[in-house]
């Protein structure tokens, strides 16, 4: 228990620290006299902004982000095994091993399908 | 401390207001000499670099002068940086541009001229695409010169501007008057925006020109007075034999002058294009116009449109044809035969006024879409008034 | 694989250079010695015998490609020879927009106007770049003078001489302003 | 014990903000040398004051807000990157339970926290309404979300051999053993060199920067911050890399352990060592394409971890491994 009071802690440590920072900032920081409207437009590299920013993407970010969800659900089952590893013996190893082996014809399939080419 | 509050272009709201709060000013004194201490000593670039001073710029940030020393480090976003460093050529299109930038940098900045170019247009100063000088539309606060100056003058220029850092937050400016005596010294002598006697609403005038299209009177009224200059013929070794007995007798040109390509009419030279491009000539090496004005003895304003075409290959060969017309009709363009024509027509169109009937998209191409005029007429004027920036 | 490779050959080349004393000449502190003939800013000389070396003849401000130069014309009696010559009663060089090529250098007849070894100063006006006829001739007191002037650049030139030509000493120090150094 | 946990924590808080500011200066330092130039020299004496200047500048710059952006997401994203970045260190043991935070289940917070870090960096790209910020934090994520998987693999071996997600258990173990670059050699050292790897990519470090590639995207996610909003962001991805550097030692070059001298010692001296060879690989290599990128997580990495895993399980069985 004390080490999650010991996290709080540090958590209010931090706050307060970035919270002086930010505090500090604003109040030294200066204003400028005169606002030239151009100011607050977005940067493009010194052209006027080409319509809004908020497009769509292409699809690839999306199923990458599906892999992900994936693997690191499997992985999260991963770690109640790790460290009854030792006392679950080959029996434990052996289940793991049939899960991994799940998980690899999975990614297997994934990557013969063309799920990372990325054009 | 003794911030003077109208030599800068930016305060500090709160910190102002700490500052009046009696006894807690002189507390603040050593608050205030560390803030500008930090304030000078990392100043961090924005290089706006166009041309051959931008190599000079990145030869300072390299090795031997390494600019990094003083903590000087590019960044690539105004957002983030506190000196433009205007380093080469700005010309009237990408002055919108610079301004832009300018004013997306957050205050404090500084903005450092480098090199005779950025500080008054060089020699170009008196072209009509070229920014006589960035401080008619920018502050500028340190004047680098040379050409391009050298890595080492560039890092002087920062240490200076370090100086000057240091001296306005004490309350001395120190570019307050300009000695008189070097008034007018200056050419061109626009107003520029440290003038003290420059109209304030120039400055929106400036921004303002390239943005939107300012009415002028009409600019051509300039009495200018030049023989026109025959097309200089620019392609005399390799220029096609077969082309003398091509011209007389299919499209009846009676003569072919040894020093200038032929003079062809104009409704006949499509045809001549694609007659020559049946014979091999596969490749439009250039579009060329020139301007002829009114002459006293009543030869009408006109303008010549001179065309090469070349076969492509070993032992190359080059015909090369011209077109005359009056001012106030078209020429015929060659885009269906040349798809490389388009723009190189527009090109002409743009600078020099040339209309090419049929043209698929004739508009401007190199100069702003504003712009007035036709810079490469021969009555405009070099100083021209109308352009923007002047 | 070549990545891998080549990035551990970087890593190498980097991990040699940071143990490898670095080039860097501390700027304001250490200055990198400049050739004779370097091109940065101006200074009007007098000659031999004292008097200014400038007669106004222009020749300059029609060769300047940026025209920067703008000269003065004036006749008057000398204040040492007693002979009557021209002179130039006003000259500015604006380096706003000099191109420094050297080439007033170059034509000047009487070997009047010569470049300097040091850069003019960074300025926080346009004006602080203008070099008026005081600041030319201050120039020539204060500030190293380069190696070349007209006289030596045409020597350079001349056929008969080859492309021998005296090297100019390795000195770095500023030049005395002694009537006649660049004569 | 309360008492502790607030000295501590300041102390620890204090210590690593004040580590990574003047690890700003030892990377301008270190890449200057490797440029053969010599980084800053003139403000303070070898340019030690660099970042406290850096940082004197960046409070008194004007906030700018852009026009069309999220003012509260826009606002409220920066500090919120470094306050992730920074957490993780609470549970970094610097000598035996000597740590902010010692809980039972630190491996996966560590990596849960270091995954959090990507809330704020997306919350920036977004809020900004700047396609290169946009653009950044997409890549960012997808990076992030790819590397995370052979993070977490990779961290599994030392959890394995040691027996528990603690992460002082684990320097005990290796304090008890062997250092786990050491020996099992075939197992500790993939697994730090993958772990190094994929902190990188979390880090958004070359050579996996692509998200705030210079020379396409500008300054990417930070495209439109100015002043100590920037600060923020900036401060951020070196706390990450230094807290980063700080887990990897602990977990595979033994922490704390050393043969002589006090622990805490040994733990800043592993740490700054890791995060100069981290610099040293920055001013090295080139970065990679997105897509260079992608398939060396997902194809080679992944791959690896797994086997890595399992290795270290079979090790165990054996009986030298027991």
């Amino acid at each position: 228990m004390s080490g999650w009071t010991g996290l709080f802690v540090f958590l209010v440590v931090s706050v307060v620290m970035i919270g002086g920072l930010l505090a500090a900032a604003w109040m030294l920081r200066v204003k400028a006299r005169r606002d030239s409207p151009l100011k607050r437009h977005a940067y493009e590299c010194g052209e006027e902004p080409d319509g809004p920013a908020w497009i769509r993407f292409h699809p690839r970010y999306y199923v990458v982000a599906l892999f992900f969800v994936l693997f690191d659900v499997e992985a999260a089952f991963f770690f109640p095994w790790a460290i009854r590893e030792r006392a679950l013996g080959w029996a434990g190893l052996g289940s793991i091993v049939v899960f991994t082996g799940v998980l690899l014809v999975g990614w297997a399939y994934a990557l013969r399908k063309g799920a990372l080419k990325w054009q | 401390m003794a911030v003077n509050e109208d030599a800068l272009a930016y305060h500090h709201p709160l910190y102002d207001l700490m500052l009046n709060v009696p006894g807690l000013a002189v507390g603040l004194a050593p608050v205030d000499r560390l803030l500008t201490w930090g304030l000078k000593n990392s100043l961090w670039v924005f290089p706006m670099a166009t041309s051959c001073c931008g190599i000079e710029y990145m030869a300072a940030s390299a090795s031997r002068v390494d600019i990094d020393r003083m903590g000087t480090i590019p960044r690539a976003s105004p957002r983030q940086a506190d000196v433009m460093l205007v380093a080469g050529t700005i010309t009237v299109k990408m002055a919108p541009r610079v301004k832009r930038l300018w004013d997306q940098m957050p205050e404090p900045k500084w903005c450092i001229a480098m090199g005779s170019c950025a500080i008054s247009g060089d020699f170009y100063r008196n072209l009509y695409s070229v920014v006589p000088g960035i401080d008619t539309f920018l502050p500028v606060d340190v004047y680098v010169p040379g050409c391009p100056p050298n890595p080492e003058a560039v890092m002087h220029g920062l240490l200076r501007l370090q100086e000057k850092v240091e001296a306005a937050r004490a309350g001395h400016p120190v570019n307050a008057e300009p000695p008189p005596e070097l008034f007018g010294a200056i050419s061109p002598s626009l107003p520029r925006l440290t003038d003290q006697n420059r109209p304030p609403e120039l400055s929106e005038e400036q921004v303002q020109a390239s943005l939107t299209v300012v009415p002028e009177g009409d600019p051509g009224e300039v009495p200018v007075d030049l023989t026109p200059p025959s097309i200089p013929g620019a392609l005399p070794d390799g220029v096609s034999t077969e082309l003398a007995p091509l011209l007389k007798d299919r499209f009846g040109v009676a003569e072919i002058p040894a020093d200038a390509p032929p003079l062809v009419p104009a409704e006949r030279h499509v045809e001549l294009a694609a007659t020559l491009k049946a014979l091999g000539y596969r490749q439009l090496v250039f579009v060329a116009a020139s301007h002829h004005p009114a002459k006293k003895d009543g030869e009408a304003e006109a303008f010549e449109v001179a065309y090469a075409l070349r076969t492509v290959g070993a032992g190359s060969k080059v015909a090369s044809w011209r077109v005359r017309v009056p001012a106030t009709e078209s020429v015929p363009t060659l885009t269906p035969t040349f798809a490389g024509a388009d723009w190189q027509e527009r090109e002409q169109f743009d600078l020099v006024g040339v209309r090419f009937s049929g043209h698929p998209d004739l508009r401007r191409v190199m100069l702003p879409e504003n712009w007035e005029g036709h810079p490469l007429r021969r009555d405009y004027p070099a100083d021209h008034a109308a352009a923007p920036w002047r | 694989m070549g990545y891998l490779l080549d990035g551990l050959k970087s890593m190498w080349t980097t991990a040699l250079n940071a143990i490898r004393p670095p080039f860097t000449q501390e700027f304001p502190k250490v200055l990198r010695p400049h050739p004779e003939r370097y091109h940065t800013s101006f200074a009007l000389l007098h000659d031999e015998t004292g008097d200014e070396a400038c007669t106004g003849c222009g020749a300059c401000a029609r060769i300047c490609p940026s025209q920067v130069i703008t000269v003065k014309l004036g006749k008057r009696e000398s204040a040492i020879t007693q002979k009557k010559r021209g002179y130039a009663d006003d000259f500015t060089l604006d380096l706003t927009a000099c191109l420094v090529c050297e080439l007033c250098v170059q034509v000047c007849p009487t070997d009047a106007i010569v470049m300097l070894k040091v850069p003019e100063l960074p300025g926080f006006r346009r004006e602080d770049l203008v070099l008026s006829m005081p600041r030319l001739y201050e120039n020539e007191k204060s500030k190293p003078l380069g190696w070349s002037n007209a006289t030596k650049l045409m020597a350079m030139q001349d056929p008969k001489a080859g492309a021998a030509k005296p090297e100019p000493s390795k000195e770095t120090a500023p030049a005395p302003a002694a009537a006649g150094a660049a004569s | 014990m309360t008492l502790f946990a607030w000295l501590s924590s300041i102390l620890v808080a204090v210590i690593v903000l004040t580590v990574t500011a003047f690890g700003l200066w030892w990377e301008r330092k270190l890449a200057g040398r490797m440029q053969s130039r010599l980084g800053p020299t003139i403000v303070g004496p070898i340019g030690l004051f660099q970042p406290i200047a850096d940082l004197l500048k960046l409070v008194q710059k004007e906030p700018i807000i852009p026009q069309r952006a999220d003012r509260a997401l826009f606002w409220l994203a920066p500090p919120l990157t470094t306050l992730f970045a920074l957490l993780v260190a609470a549970l970094v043991p610097f000598g035996p339970k000597l740590a902010p935070a010692n809980i039972d289940v630190g491996v996966p917070l560590i990596i849960a926290l270091g995954g959090l870090a990507l809330i704020p960096v997306w919350m920036a790209g977004w809020a900004s309404h700047n396609k290169y910020a946009l653009l950044g934090a997409m890549r960012a994520v997808a990076q992030s979300v790819s590397y995370g998987v052979p993070l977490v693999l990779t961290a599994l071996v030392p959890v394995i051999l040691a027996g528990s997600m603690n992460l002082n258990s684990i320097v005990a173990w290796q304090h008890r053993h062997h250092w786990l670059v050491v020996w099992p050699v075939f197992l500790g050292l993939p697994a730090f060199i993958l772990f190094i790897l994929a902190m990188l990519a979390e880090a958004n470090r070359i050579p996996f920067d692509i998200p705030e590639a210079e020379s396409e995207l500008v300054a990417g996610v930070s495209t439109e911050y100015t002043g100590m909003h920037f600060g923020f962001i900036y401060l951020a991805e070196y706390v990450h890399t230094l807290v980063g550097s700080a887990v990897a030692s602990t977990l595979f070059l033994g922490g704390w352990d050393g043969p002589f001298g006090p622990s805490v010692l040994w733990m800043v001296l592993k740490t700054c060592l890791l995060f100069s060879v981290l610099y040293w690989l920055r001013w090295s290599l080139v970065r990679l394409r997105a897509d260079q990128l992608m398939a060396l997580a997902w194809k080679w990495l992944v791959p690896a971890g797994l086997a890595l895993v399992l290795l270290a399980a079979v090790w165990t069985q054996t009986p030298w491994g027991r």
